[in-house]
């Protein structure tokens, strides 16, 4: 029994020794496939952010380096990619990006102790009562209600349809915008599914046209919206579209083209509005990458993490865990902190509406 | 009061909405046949499911991207004279890419276990999908709207039937091109070399005919109507990804064994009733469950003619 | 028109070979015009066309010279061969013997090494744990093997199974509290359940038609899954499934109640957890094995093979052809459900999305590319199927295209799989010896 | 009395196919203890009467009788196609060889014996722990099997695959493959195409053998008159769905419609015989 005591006390000495020379942090998210563009934001917003943290010295002394994981937004995959981290010792992970690949990773972070920070937006990523995960974006449910209560207020008296791509994202999102629709009194006129990855919804366009519907909440990714838009616009419906954050992807312009002025979208607070963060938006600029969807994101991810680390002293598990949780942190999006259940009090979500290629807050 | 009302207004509109669904089933549907025929022969001739036949009608579905933008940037403006380069265009270089699945992936196989072949067509579906999303990137590709308007066919209560000319465009070139395809099967010495070898490949080589040959073209033919089914769907729906060769595909794929697999008026066939259950069952019933309503019609179908619908009933030879 | 490739016969001379690689470099220009020379990049929200003429030369070129090295090759390799093969006919016998031999000594290597891995790698949970992603693969392609491998039932719908092992066992641990233990039986069995109702209509299909009925159940079980939320979670799938315990000991970090690490005086580590994962699988894994390879060698095993090779004959002979491809069938599907376990504890939480055609495509892989029927090629293939797409995390984009690529030239290489030797059940020489 | 009774009884049989009519009110007798044959052009309805009293096809008009010793009279139009083989003991050949090909002689020959060994491994389980009664069961098939192997004279190719083996042996091991279900009654079809006259002579005295030893009742379709003329007790002659002549070989060989429908075609099936023998 003694001897047991003595060598876990050697391995704990053992694995206090830093091993690397750099901290080790990882992203994690899809690299490749369908939603690769999303990832790539993730991964220029991180780089730069860990060159000019670097730049500065990097935290505790130490330089960070840089992990990237491609889960291709497959729930396998992405616990795979997070053993893998774990083995490669980071001691932060900013990812995963869909929720359904968060949620299984989240529970090998958890198991190895190390904190992690995401984007994901799916309520269950927080509500599982994991310790070490900390969102730094909306919840779905904040968003849906945020987009509800717009829709109520703004087409008073249309007909509104709900509809969702099945998608563990989507699905999540148009219920909320239904409760919200539903609290104010306004009854949403059709409730539907689509098949996300076809490509004919003209059976959709056709209940929606018979319906009368003008106005259409939907739950799920860009690339079904410019095709409902575009099937629209060729059966004479005239169609106002109201999305979740995923209609930042400038595809949905290229792919809807001029339709796309119809889409409003809630995201949150555009962090390129931030004064605080004109400098970054300005680097990045420079560097031919335009800071928009999760580039920011991913930008105070890694600001949270260095902040973090220096109010904490330490990279421990623990003592991030805690500093991260009680910390108030300045960031490009703005100043986090975080409840019990690791969510931000960050004023959730705004209205957003594409116009001429560019989204901006609607115009009130 | 209000009740008979709406009642009285639903059924006009009711009319309506199922006129406007025939339409885009019958649209659908054409394509699908288009890629079912591809299936179809392929399986007539050699008896392999060619699984990467969805993905050919991808490649030419970016090829019609390519080359309507290339067009667009050339000034040429003219609607018909860019869709018939187009499509010959992405005919040409189509028909060389099933020509070179069949020649790289599946010949070297030809005469080995029933399944190699298959796997084979897996590993080409995977390699054409990644080889695309590599070549052409995995962002959703768009092109401006080529055919626009339509005809209004008929009002009622603020639905009007919509009969976009795209849609016209779809069916007619179907028709043509179904026209000429059973000319050339029926009346070519190609098309009875090619029903010959579906008989009876041993027999057929003894007669002196080229049955390597006669493969190669059956392939390059089934591409040729995928290439024309990906320009169509190109200019119907303006949007492609490297990800609808997978979903048209299996679709095709079950439309042809409906319609009864081997029997090229029944891919049409399976194809049109596909595109129609899909349309109708989208606009009346729950559309979550479409993929499901396929499939059990299929299942059905096969339960009780268990060689699909124009399939030659099999005697069970002993 | 000639075929632009031309079959070059041995002795064939430098002309020959270049105007063979020419013809090949012709075609790849063509494959490539549209693919590599052309490409559209998006600016401004419109696209343009760009173009890669050097790229498509490069290529073009490698294509040439490619062509031409292998051609010469391969005429190298084939000339060898024959003469090998010449000198080599008498020696066949001895040849098999010794192969089956080595067979069975790979098989006892393979199942050392796998005793041995975790401890080896003790502190590499990637390691431990893609070893159970391999397992678990070997465990659904053993499944699929009794049905494609042995039964020769062309099934594309194995992933409903492994669906459905994975949700009966998320619902009943979190629905019902269930134990892993009571709870895999069951899940097999559920699994099993739903073989015999979707193989009691479709069984008596013909090949190609039972595989689109397949495929389609395959589909059905996964819409119904996404859509019917109450009962399946919907898209959401289903979160915070209970990991196994060691017989009632949690892996957890110290607490109140006893856990695993407590009770054996260890310090907690997570690993544990992996690891005695990875053991379960393992000794399942090996009692499936034994299982299958004694079926095989049983009346009913002979009778899978039987109705393989020649449906009509079993009937004429009075086999219940119906109820042996079932009884295939829903083995198949038993394994399959059990696997899905593993895959639901693994994870801790599944949705839809894990279950999709693609999945079915990669287990039928595995039980073709191993090579129809043969046990230990289902364990090499998952290995190769399995471990090509995690290697190839460095090569990123590249990955897919590779597996895709590597799947084509293993089939060309070995149509019948890697491991294609068929093992009688019984011998007539070795039963005469018998007392 | 019984002695009367035939064996198995094919009363008014039609076969229609879409227009196509292959048997048309056929009527037959097969008597125990018997060679029976069944003879006739190509297309006079030969295999497709075998297939409608083994369950493959199912017979528009008509019935088949068998009158087993034990189990009483059974309706072989009734049963599905492994009932004829299981439970009314009719065991038959095809006319284009049907083995298991990539299982060994012997696999084949075990297969054969599916219904006894699956009965005794209960289920599988008693032949997964091995028990005795699963052994015992297991032996005596092969040895069975071996028996019969020895008596065709095939006992050196029991480990090979069937596949891999001379087309004459094929022949061979169907057949002993067949008597392996224990059969009554034993449809041959056209055992002897493409054996050499050795292996054809070997043929007749096997099947006289079965019949006189082991008290086997054998139907046979067969064009080789040698064969035919040789073995029979009593000879149908079809043509065109019907039945034309039946009788003694004698009565058959002078019967003039047989001469003219069938005899004349004679020349061309030797030269067929001859050339299967060839290869």
């Amino acid at each position: 029994m003694r001897k047991n005591m003595l060598l876990a006390g050697i391995g704990l000495l053992v694995s206090a020794v830093p091993v690397y020379a750099d901290h080790l942090v990882a992203i994690a998210g899809p690299m490749t496939g369908q939603y690769a563009s999303a990832g790539d934001q993730i991964r220029k917003g991180a780089e730069l952010a860990i060159a000019d943290i670097n730049a500065k010295g990097g935290v505790l002394g130490q330089k960070i380096k840089l992990e990237v994981g491609d889960d291709a937004c497959d729930p396998k995959q992405a616990v795979s990619v997070a053993n893998a981290m774990v083995n490669k010792k980071i001691v932060f992970m900013h990812g995963h990006w869909c929720s359904s690949s968060t949620i299984p990773a989240s529970d090998v972070y958890n198991e190895a102790q190390i904190p992690m920070a995401t984007v994901s937006t799916n309520p269950q990523v927080t509500e599982r009562g994991l310790k070490n995960i900390f969102r730094i974006m909306g919840r779905d449910d904040q968003q849906g209600a945020v987009a509800g209560n717009y829709l109520a207020d703004t087409f008073k008296g249309k007909k509104i349809a709900v509809v969702d791509d099945k998608s563990a994202y989507g699905k999540g999102l148009a219920d909320e915008i239904a409760k919200a629709l539903q609290a104010k009194g306004a009854k949403p006129a059709l409730r539907e599914s689509i098949t996300a990855g076809e490509k004919d919804y003209s059976g959709l366009v056709s209940k929606l046209k018979s319906a009368g519907v003008e106005v259409m909440a939907y739950g799920g990714y860009h690339t079904e919206v410019a095709l409902i838009l575009r099937q629209a616009q060729q059966a004479g419906l005239k169609l106002t579209v109201m999305g979740g954050d995923t209609m930042t992807n400038t595809e949905l312009v290229t792919a809807a083209g001029p339709a796309s002025d119809n889409v409003l979208f809630t995201f949150s607070p555009d962090p390129r509005k931030n004064p605080a963060a004109a400098d970054v938006v300005k680097k990045f600029r420079d560097a031919k990458v335009e800071p928009e969807g999760y580039v920011m994101y991913a930008y105070a991810a890694m600001q949270l993490f260095a902040q973090a680390t220096e109010q904490a002293k330490s990279v421990k598990y623990a003592d991030l865990e805690k500093a991260m949780r009680s910390g108030s942190f300045d960031t490009v999006i703005g100043k986090l902190s975080f409840d019990a259940k690791g969510d931000n009090k960050l004023p959730g979500f705004m209205v957003y509406q594409w116009k001429g290629g560019k989204y901006d807050y609607v115009a009130k | 009061m209000n009740v008979v009302k709406n009642k009285k207004w639903e059924s006009g509109k009711c009319m309506a909405l199922a006129l406007q669904q025939l339409i885009n089933g019958l649209t659908l549907g054409a394509v699908y046949g288009l890629i079912a025929i591809g299936y179809t022969m392929v399986y007539g001739i050699i008896g392999m499911i060619n699984f990467a036949h969805g993905d050919i009608y991808m490649v030419s579905a970016f090829i019609a991207v390519s080359a309507f933008t290339l067009l667009a940037s050339l000034g040429i403006t003219s609607v018909p004279l860019a869709l018939l380069t187009v499509l010959l265009l992405s005919v040409l270089f189509t028909s060389v890419y099933g020509w070179a699945v069949e020649r790289t992936a599946y010949r070297p196989l030809r005469g080995s276990t029933r399944l190699a072949p298959l796997i084979s067509a897996i590993g080409m579906s995977i390699f054409l999908q990644n080889m695309v999303q590599l070549t052409q990137g995995a962002r959703v590709k768009p092109i401006p709207p080529v055919v626009v308007g339509g005809f209004d066919l008929y009002a009622s209560e603020g639905f009007t039937v919509h009969l976009a000319y795209s849609q016209l465009l779809i069916v007619i070139v179907t028709v043509a091109l179904m026209a000429a395809f059973s000319y050339v099967i029926g009346k070519t010495s190609f098309g009875r070399q090619q029903r010959a070898c579906e008989q009876d490949p041993t027999m057929t080589a003894l007669l002196g005919i080229n049955v390597d040959r006669t493969i190669s073209l059956t392939f390059m033919l089934g591409a040729t109507l995928a290439a024309v089914a990906g320009v169509l769907v190109t200019v119907y729906y303006g949007v492609v990804d490297f990800y609808i060769g997978f979903v048209a595909g299996i679709k095709a794929f079950t439309a042809a064994v409906l319609g009864g697999i081997g029997s090229m008026p029944g891919a049409m066939l399976g194809g049109l009733l596909i595109g129609l259950v899909e349309a109708f069952w989208a606009a009346y019933l729950s559309p979550e469950y479409k993929d499901v309503a396929t499939f059990s019609i299929l299942i059905l179908v096969l339960m009780f003619r268990p060689s699909g619908l124009l399939g030659r009933p099999e005697v069970e030879k002993v | 028109m000639g075929e632009p490739v031309v079959q070059v016969l041995g002795g064939a001379t430098l002309a020959d070979r270049s105007k063979d690689a020419l013809a090949v470099a012709f075609v790849a220009l063509l494959l490539g015009i549209p693919m590599v020379g052309l490409t559209t990049v998006d600016q401004g929200g419109t696209l343009q066309v760009a173009t890669r003429w050097p790229i498509l030369a490069a290529f073009v070129l490698a294509v040439f010279a490619g062509r031409l090295v292998l051609r010469y090759l391969a005429d190298r390799l084939g000339e060898r061969r024959v003469r090998r093969e010449r000198s080599l006919t008498s020696s066949d016998q001895r040849r098999t013997a010794g192969g089956r031999r080595m067979i069975v000594r790979v098989g006892w290597l393979a199942f050392i090494g796998a005793l041995l891995l975790p401890i080896a790698f003790s502190d590499n949970r990637y390691v431990v744990d893609t070893a159970t992603t391999v397992l678990i693969y070997v465990m659904l392609g053993w499944g699929l093997n009794v049905v494609v491998g042995l039964a020769g039932l062309l099934d594309l719908g194995h992933v409903a199974f492994y669906a459905v092992g994975a949700y009966a066992y998320a619902l009943l641990s979190t629905q019902f509290g269930w134990g892993f233990w009571v709870a895999l039986p069951v899940a097999g069995l559920i699994a099993a359940g739903f073989g015999l109702i979707i193989g009691w209509p479709s069984l008596r299909l013909r090949g190609d038609y039972l595989a689109i009925v397949t495929l389609g159940f395959g589909e059905i079980i996964r819409v119904i899954l996404i859509n019917w939320t109450e009962f399946s979670g919907g898209p959401n799938g289903i979160t915070s499934i209970p990991r196994p315990t060691f017989f009632g000991l949690p892996f957890k970090p110290p607490s109140d109640e006893p856990t695993f690490a407590s009770f054996f005086g260890l310090e907690f580590s997570p690993v544990h957890r992996i690891v005695f994962l990875y053991y379960v699988i393992l000794v399942l894994c090996v009692l499936t094995n034994v299982f299958v390879t004694r079926l095989r060698r049983l009346p009913v095993g002979r009778a899978w093979e039987a109705v393989r090779e020649d449906e009509i004959a079993c009937k004429a002979l009075g086999i219940n052809v119906t109820n042996v491809k079932l009884s295939a069938f829903v083995l198949g599907a038993m394994l399959g459900g059990v696997a899905g376990v593993f895959f639901a504890a693994r994870q801790g939480f599944i949705s839809p999305e894990s279950f999709t055609f693609n999945e079915s495509a990669i287990i039928l892989a595995i039980v073709v590319l191993g090579g129809m029927g043969s046990q230990l090629g289902v364990v090499l293939a998952s290995l190769v199927l399995v471990l090509l797409p995690e290697l190839g995390r460095d090569f990123a984009e590249y990955r897919m295209l590779l597996f895709g690529t590597a799947m084509i030239l293993i089939m060309i290489w070995k149509p019948g799989g890697i491991l294609s030797k068929r093992e009688p059940t019984l011998r007539h020489a070795r039963e005469e010896g018998r007392p | 009395m019984s002695e009367r009774q035939p064996l198995l009884a094919v009363d008014r049989l039609t076969m229609r196919f879409g227009g196509l009519t292959a048997i048309d009110d056929l009527s037959l007798d097969v008597h125990t203890g018997r060679i029976t044959a069944v003879i006739g052009p190509n297309g006079a309805g030969k295999t497709t009467l075998f297939n409608c009293m083994t369950g493959f096809y199912k017979p528009t008009v008509g019935s088949v009788r068998l009158n087993h010793p034990q189990r009483g009279t059974l309706a072989l139009e009734a049963l599905a196609s492994h009932q004829v083989a299981r439970a009314a003991q009719v065991v038959r050949t095809f006319q284009n060889i049907r083995l298991f090909p990539k299982m060994t002689v012997l696999e084949n020959l075990i297969v054969a014996q599916h219904n006894p060994l699956q009965e005794a491994s209960r289920f599988s389980l008693a032949g997964l722990l091995g028990l005795p009664s699963y052994r015992r069961a297991e032996t005596q098939a092969v040895e069975k099997a071996v028996r019969w192997l020895t008596r065709l004279g095939l006992i050196d190719k029991a480990d090979l695959a069937a596949g891999d083996l001379p087309y004459g042996t094929q022949r061979r091991i169907e057949i002993a493959r067949a008597l392996c279900v224990d059969p009554i009654l034993l449809c041959l079809d056209e055992p002897a195409a493409g054996l050499n006259p050795r292996e054809s002579a070997e043929l007749n005295a096997l099947l006289q053998s079965l019949v006189r030893d082991d008290g086997l009742s054998i139907l046979l379709i067969e064009h080789d008159m040698n064969v035919v003329m040789n073995v029979s007790d009593h000879i149908c002659v079809l043509n065109y769905g019907r039945k034309i002549a039946e009788g003694t070989p004698e009565a058959i060989r002078t019967n003039p419609s047989v001469i003219q429908a069938y005899l004349g075609e004679e020349e061309d099936e030797r030269y067929d015989g001859d050339k299967g023998a060839a290869r």
